[in-house]
């Protein structure tokens, strides 16, 4: 049991004996919980960098714990998972000096940190989950620690918006049950292998149970994706604290559902068995109808996150979108969204907690002008929009640009054509806001929160927001190179799927 | 053969009309459950039925265990067959047993109100002097039947039950009669003959057990004393449990409250 | 001081005997040195180890719950401070181990009595009108049930002239005796586990007794009749027990699961939602009856065997992780009550903020009960759905997935009432920190049954009933 | 079996049966636990036929004799002071 | 039609009037009386099981089970009236009919 064995099941302590000791931490004790919150994070970043390099150097990570029968719990730092985990530990990074900020004189902050690192645990564990069991495991913890954040506040309204996540995610949690038990008998104990393990299964006439546990798969993970049916719960999440829905509703917990949907159409699946299944096609069409349905419920809200909530539910279907065109490019396209989406999200949620800690805005129709009392958010809030709409220099573009190819190249024209009408509705919920808040004067006084030192706001507010938006621009700029997103994700697409895909599609 | 067992609810108590109150009550409710009886009349023919082809197809000539138990007759120390099977052969049950009458009386205990004096056996009542000449005539003889079934019991029927039942019968007579004050016996004193049946016998049970590594298996040529021994302090013991069982528990007076509710809704029909 | 020395000596025998049973396989112990059908028998298992296991760990740490509520009594105490409560107490310890060990039909059959007499004087305890009438109906229902049982135990007995299981399986034949032995002692023992059209009984029961005491009921004395009524099934009855017979249990089981979780959805009082719930995990219980003996039919011959293993280990897993986490719901809601002085729903709200502790230790036990990941009943509800997938049963893996977002709608119910900011800043009493911790501890327990996954499930295979036997039981 | 003993066990086994059916149907409580007595002083016999002389003897003893006595107590209790008719109308119960 | 099989159907018709009326009375007293018939019925089947054959002397396995039957039967006629009349003395009833109000306000 070298070193390796440990580096993946070491990440993923990191966050939990961090949660578990917050939680026995009194209200008061505010400078051990920072320093436990941040060391936890830095450890974990640290650790994740080791595994990046060792990763892109072919060195394989992978820990094995007898958990039941001859299915263990496997946690395998893949580049897939690599790409997940790199997100999510450098987001929690920032996202916990936002929320330290965000939370200065809250109650019950030892109980919300101890959720939020075991939160992370969760997502981790998702992204390096070897195979279906490890994977449903976290799955389920996901659900269980997010629900204390969404009921933080123990208004009525939180706890309603509680009740319904839970539904949803447990109902969901339930079909995605039976899918992997079901697939369990079938082809016996499998682990996430690139190009999938079921190949065998196919000519054995179990096609009408793969199709089976095809839905029930995509069903259970398509709840935490936010496919339109399935999404009522993530505007009603909208009530929990501004980090929770930015690192969580924006990053952790949806990406979980589109993760797993990646996994279980390349690892388990395989493109060809998918191909051959025909299920594609539905998946496809589900896609764009949320693409569709999501960016036309943004235009219509006027709270701030709700219309980021439910552009994050369109923005999420690109991702679907990208696997279920069946291509190297619109691969590239899919899995890539999954990280400037989050990068680019990010931001706005940020954006959004700052704006509602420092001047109390919620309302769109309250922004008017808004950009000369907080004129660093809002280039961070412009940056990231111009993102989502998918103008070139930042990363948003970069993933419809492989997209739209994608589409191009599989024969799919409507493809294009639905990301050509998301991008125009994109611009349309997010260019008012952006002429309000620069160009239009404040018809009111800002009714100060007071946090307003030389900054214009708290700096553990502000910081991470333009961070993240630098994020964004550098995915952008600096996509060719191997180490960025785009890059990685060619070398997974080359290195798991055999297919060279030519930078930007240029030959 | 499926099982055509169908759950015998308990219908009185599952199909309570929600506001039964009052006679009108009760009759409605009788008529409610019409269907439930006869359904469960019909079950209780059925059962019947069953068992009756079940007795009548029991194998005719069958021994059962008795060629076994004459076998090992000789080494149980013990004249008596069903003696020995209830104290040598199946002695872990009579062990069992005789807790069941301990906690049976621990029962008794919990439920026992501040003692007071037995008002149905206040001095004086009519008929008294019959009691008197009872207790002079029969609590001697009663005695030395008790006497008797216990050391007949390893040779002959008796036992330590039966012995235990008739000094429970002497005493019934002795409460009855006004002489033994039950309830005013010393805590300790009560508790200790109540559970000294059962500590005897896990003493030799333990005993017995350290010395021959097997539970409950007494060495050769000691079965037979050990057995009396055992006799002995638990024909004691189930008497005193059997006194505390009738009289332990002082009389109920009736409770304020009781009346109070009694009155309040009339009784409902049994 | 007696207490824990008591306590103590029996975990470590119980340590010993799983010890020697999980090195060297079932022991048996022929009592007083006569052999099985003259005498009695004991037989520990990896079944029976593995309960013997879990009742220490629930006894020992209920009774420290009980000891730090005595130390700490203010006012109220639920009836611990009587003097007969350790006698009962240990004499209900006692039983476990009998019932838990005994091979012999009629010796089970007084050990049940001894349970019901050592469970109802504890139930009384509490004094209350309620407790009293509930214990009646108990003892009821227990003698009702009992006399069944004995009529099953005189007709096996008068036909094949002996008593215990082993012997009873080998030389059973299928015959109007045998039928109504089956149905008579099946019926006693439904009646004594409270399955669902006979569970009336169970809530008014479980609700009322003192907190430590319904965690034993719950958690241990339903499950002693379970565990009787497996053997009996999957040792005795093998071989003639049919698969309607099977379905007819799983089919009772599915409507207890619907109808108790139903139920507890509305109960006002806290302890009445646990008993309720206790109601409907019964029900998956007894989904092991149609998953084995029908699988028998509908799966391939070859692979039949590790299925049915599975199946059987996989409930018996999920009844382990059960008492656990019931007996750590009941003590938490008892910690609960204590602070409250009630345990009407509406008189909880907002006790999260007082007692973090007993509210974290419902929650693992309702994540047990929910059967979600981390825990014990995950992995039983895993091998049981595998179970039924693998025999082609799917319609019994459809009633686990509903059963556990039942048990989900339920535990999230009570802690709604927990998370809720309350303005107005009520007193509640002060709980003695032992009593949490004991209530943690157990649900604690069950958590770690969920992770050590394969350990138990090498103990429970040892001489396992589910097993296959040559030439009987119900591999035709 | 000769005449003798199979009229008298017939005889035996229809009171026994006659007089558990009146027992339980009994309206009045004290009416049944006498009934019941009887009963048990029956099954004394009935052991003594089947020649279990031992269970005749504890028969006699504890389930004729005590059950009886415990019985007779108890009824004697629940009548309350100011009886109310016990002989009640419908028999639902 | 020998002697101890009819004694066998006559403990089998008792049970069955026992378990009759254990079920359909709901007075405690009437319940015990019953409870001790089924019982009384159960251990005439074991007796007369034990003496099938005629000429040999009873089987003394069954003696014993109902000797043990018959004191665990009367410790429960016996805890069963006193916490009747506990009962009785606490709330004045003397039937189950309807749970009070303190368990659950409908029925179970």
């Amino acid at each position: 049991m070298t070193l390796h064995d440990w580096l993946p099941l070491l990440t993923l302590l990191t966050s939990l004996v961090t949660g578990l000791l917050i939680f026995f931490l009194a209200e008061q004790q505010v400078r051990l919980r920072t320093f436990l919150n941040m060391a936890g994070a830095i450890i974990k970043l640290a650790l994740v960098a080791v595994m990046l390099w060792g990763t892109f150097h072919g060195q394989s990570y992978e820990t094995r714990l007898p958990l039941l029968g001859q299915t263990d719990l496997v946690l395998r730092a893949d580049a897939l998972a690599m790409l997940f985990v790199g997100l999510s530990s450098l987001l929690w990074f920032l996202t916990t000096i936002y929320a330290i900020g965000y939370l200065e004189k809250s109650p019950h902050r030892s109980r919300f940190f101890g959720f939020f690192s075991i939160c992370v645990t969760a997502t981790v564990g998702i992204a390096l989950a070897g195979n279906l069991l490890t994977f449903f495991v976290f799955y389920e913890l996901l659900t269980l620690s997010t629900y204390p954040l969404v009921v933080h506040r123990g208004t009525p309204e939180a706890l309603r918006a509680g009740g319904r996540y839970l539904v949803y995610t447990l109902s969901g949690a339930a079909l995605l049950l039976l899918g992997v038990v079901w697939l369990y008998v079938l082809a016996g104990p499998i682990e996430f292998t690139a190009g999938g393990v079921l190949s065998h299964l196919e000519e054995e006439s179990h096609r009408a149970a793969l199709i089976a546990i095809f839905v029930l798969l995509v069903g259970g993970l398509g709840v935490k994706a936010a496919f339109v049916p399935l999404h009522g719960w993530l505007p009603s999440a909208m009530v929990a604290p501004a980090p929770v829905s930015a690192l969580l509703h924006a990053v952790a917990v949806v990406k979980a559902g589109a993760f797993g949907i990646v996994r279980v159409v390349y690892d388990i699946y395989g493109i060809k068995l998918t191909e051959s299944l025909g299920v594609t096609g539905p998946l496809a069409a589900v896609a764009a109808f949320s693409i569709i349905y999501g960016s036309l419920r943004a235009l219509m809200q006027d709270d701030l996150k709700r219309r980021l909530a439910y552009s994050t539910v369109s923005q999420l279907s690109y991702i679907t979108l990208g696997v279920a065109i069946v291509g190297p490019l619109s691969t590239v396209g899919g899995v890539v969204h999954l990280v400037h989406q989050g990068i680019m999200k990010i931001t706005l949620f940020f954006c959004a907690g700052n704006l509602a800690e420092t001047v109390g805005i919620h309302r769109i129709s309250e922004m008017d002008g808004v950009a000369k009392r907080m004129p660093w958010t809002m280039t961070a809030f412009t940056i990231a929009a111009f993102g989502m709409i998918g103008l070139p220099p930042v990363a948003g573009f970069i993933s419809k640009w492989y997209l739209g190819l994608g589409a191009l190249q599989a024969g799919q024209g409507w493809g294009v054509g639905v990301l050509l009408m998301s991008t125009l509705l994109n611009a349309g919920y997010f260019l008012p806001i952006l002429y309000a808040a620069w160009f239009k004067e404040p018809h009111a006084a800002w009714n100060e929160k007071g946090l307003k030192d030389w900054w214009e706001s708290d700096w553990r507010l502000l910081l991470p927001t333009l961070a993240t938006a630098v994020l964004s621009l550098t995915a952008g700029l600096l996509a060719g190179l191997p180490i960025s997103p785009v890059g990685w994700v060619r070398m997974i697409v080359k290195q798991d799927y055999k297919l060279w895909t030519p930078f930007l599609g240029i030959p | 053969m499926t099982s055509n067992k169908s759950p015998t609810t308990e219908p009185a108590s599952t199909r309570r009309p929600k506001s039964s109150s009052g006679a009108a009550g009760v009759r409605e409710f009788a008529a409610e459950i019409g269907f439930a009886r006869v359904a469960f009349n019909l079950l209780v023919v059925l059962l019947l039925g069953l068992l009756f082809w079940t007795v009548l197809d029991l194998p005719p000539q069958s021994a059962g265990l008795h060629a076994k138990v004459k076998a090992h007759m000789h080494v149980s120390g013990v004249a008596s067959p069903i003696t020995a099977v209830l104290l040598n052969f199946r002695g872990y049950d009579t062990l069992l047993e005789i807790v069941v009458l301990l906690l049976a009386s621990i029962g008794c205990l919990i439920l026992r109100d501040a003692p007071q004096s037995h008002p149905a056996l206040a001095p004086g009542r009519p008929g008294k002097w019959v009691l008197d000449g009872m207790i002079h005539v029969l609590i001697p003889v009663m005695l030395l039947t008790a006497g008797y079934l216990l050391w007949a019991g390893d040779h002959a029927p008796g036992g330590a039950f039966q012995a235990g039942a008739v000094l429970a019968a002497a005493g019934f007579l002795l409460v009855l009669g006004n002489r033994m004050r039950f309830w005013r016996t010393p805590e300790w004193l009560l508790r200790l003959s109540l559970s000294f049946g059962m500590i005897v016998f896990v003493l030799v049970a333990s005993v017995v057990t350290i010395l021959t590594k097997n539970l409950l298996q007494y060495p050769e040529n000691y079965a037979g004393i050990l057995i009396l021994l055992i006799e002995i302090s638990v024909a004691g013991s189930i008497g005193c449990v059997l006194i505390t069982l009738f009289a332990g528990h002082p009389p109920v007076t009736r409770t304020p409250a009781a009346d109070q509710l009694w009155h309040s809704n009339d009784e409902p029909k049994e | 001081m007696l207490v824990s020395a008591g306590a103590v000596s029996t975990l470590v025998c119980v340590g010993g005997l799983l010890r020697r049973v999980w090195l060297t396989g079932p022991i048996r112990h022929t009592v007083g040195g006569w052999s099985s059908p003259l005498g009695i028998e004991l037989y520990a298992d990896g079944l029976s180890t593995a309960l013997l296991a879990v009742t220490a760990v629930i006894m020992g740490t209920a009774g420290f719950y009980v000891v730090d509520a005595i130390r700490h009594k203010n006012g109220h105490t639920e009836g611990y401070d009587s003097d007969f409560f350790w006698p009962l107490w240990f004499f209900l310890w006692t039983t476990f181990n009998a019932v838990f060990l005994s091979r012999d039909v009629f010796n089970l059959y007084i050990t049940l009595e001894l349970l019901v007499l050592c469970a109802v004087p504890l139930l009384i305890l509490a004094g209350s009108g309620a407790a009293l009438i509930a214990g009646m109906r108990y003892l009821l229902v227990a003698m009702l049930g009992s006399m069944c049982y004995l009529l099953g135990v005189a007709l096996l007995y008068a036909q094949y002239d002996t008593l215990s299981i082993p012997q009873l399986g080998a030389l059973m034949v299928s015959s109007p005796g045998t039928a109504a032995a089956v149905v008579l002692m099946t019926l006693g023992l439904l009646l004594k586990t409270a399955l669902f059209p006979l569970h009336f009984w169970l809530p008014s029961a479980h609700g009322n007794a003192p907190a430590a005491v319904s965690a034993l009921l719950s958690g241990l004395v339903v499950k002693a009749s379970f565990y009787l009524l497996v053997r009996l099934w999957f040792g005795a009855f093998a071989g003639i027990v049919s698969v309607g017979a099977g379905n007819f249990l799983g089919l009772l089981g599915s409507l207890a699961i619907i109808w108790g979780s139903l139920l507890a959805l509305r109960q006002q009082r806290l302890k009445l939602v646990i008993a309720y719930s206790t109601v409907a995990q019964i029900g998956y219980f007894f989904l092991l009856f149609p998953l084995v003996i029908g699988g028998t039919q509908l799966c391939a011959p070859s692979d039949r065997v590790d299925w049915l293993t599975m199946a059987g280990s996989g409930a018996m897993y999920f009844m382990l992780s059960h008492a656990l986490a019931k007996a750590a719901m009941f003590l938490a809601a008892g910690c609960i009550a204590h602070a409250a002085a009630s345990d009407r729903l509406n008189e909880v709200i907002g006790i999260g903020r007082y007692l973090p502790v007993s509210v974290f230790a419902f929650a693992l036990a309702g994540v047990s009960l929910m059967g979600l990941p981390p825990s014990g009943g995950f992995v039983g509800k895993w091998m049981m759905l595998k179970a039924a997938f693998a025999t082609n049963q799917w319609w019994w893996a459809m009633v686990i997935s509903l059963g556990g977002l039942l048990a989900a709608a339920y535990v999230f119910m009570v802690l709604k009432q927990t998370v809720v900011f309350r303005l107005v800043d009520i007193r509640f009493y002060e709980v003695p920190r032992g009593m949490q911790w004991a209530a943690l501890l157990l649900a604690l327990f069950s958590l770690l049954l969920g992770v050590s996954g394969q350990v138990p499930l090498d103990l429970l295979a040892v001489g396992s009933p589910f097993s296959p036997r040559a030439g009987q039981g119900w591999l035709p | 079996m000769t005449a003798l003993t199979w009229i008298f066990d017939g005889l035996l086994t229809a009171a026994m049966v006659y007089l558990a059916w009146s027992l339980l149907s009994e309206r009045d409580l004290f009416k049944a636990v006498v009934l019941f007595i009887a009963f048990g002083l029956l099954m004394a016999l009935a052991w003594v036929r089947l020649r279990a002389p031992d269970i005749a003897l504890a028969e006699a003893a504890i389930s004729a004799g005590l059950s009886g006595v415990l019985l007779l107590d108890a009824v004697g209790a629940i009548r309350s002071p100011n009886p109310v008719p016990e002989d009640t109308s419908s028999d639902s119960g | 039609m020998n002697q101890p099989t009819w004694y066998a159907l006559t403990g089998v018709i008792l049970f069955s009037m026992g378990i009759h009326a254990f079920v359909i009375r709901t007075h405690l007293v009437r319940r015990i009386l019953a409870f001790n018939i089924m019982g009384s019925g159960v251990f005439l089947l074991l007796v007369a099981i034990a003496h099938r054959i005629p000429g040999a002397a009873p089987d003394p396995v069954p003696h014993a089970l109902v000797l043990t039957g018959i004191v665990v039967s009367v410790s429960f006629t016996a805890f069963g009236l006193v916490l009747l009349k506990k009962i009785y003395a606490k709330t004045g009833k003397t039937a189950l009919i309807d749970p009070t109000e303190s368990t659950s306000d409908q029925t179970n």
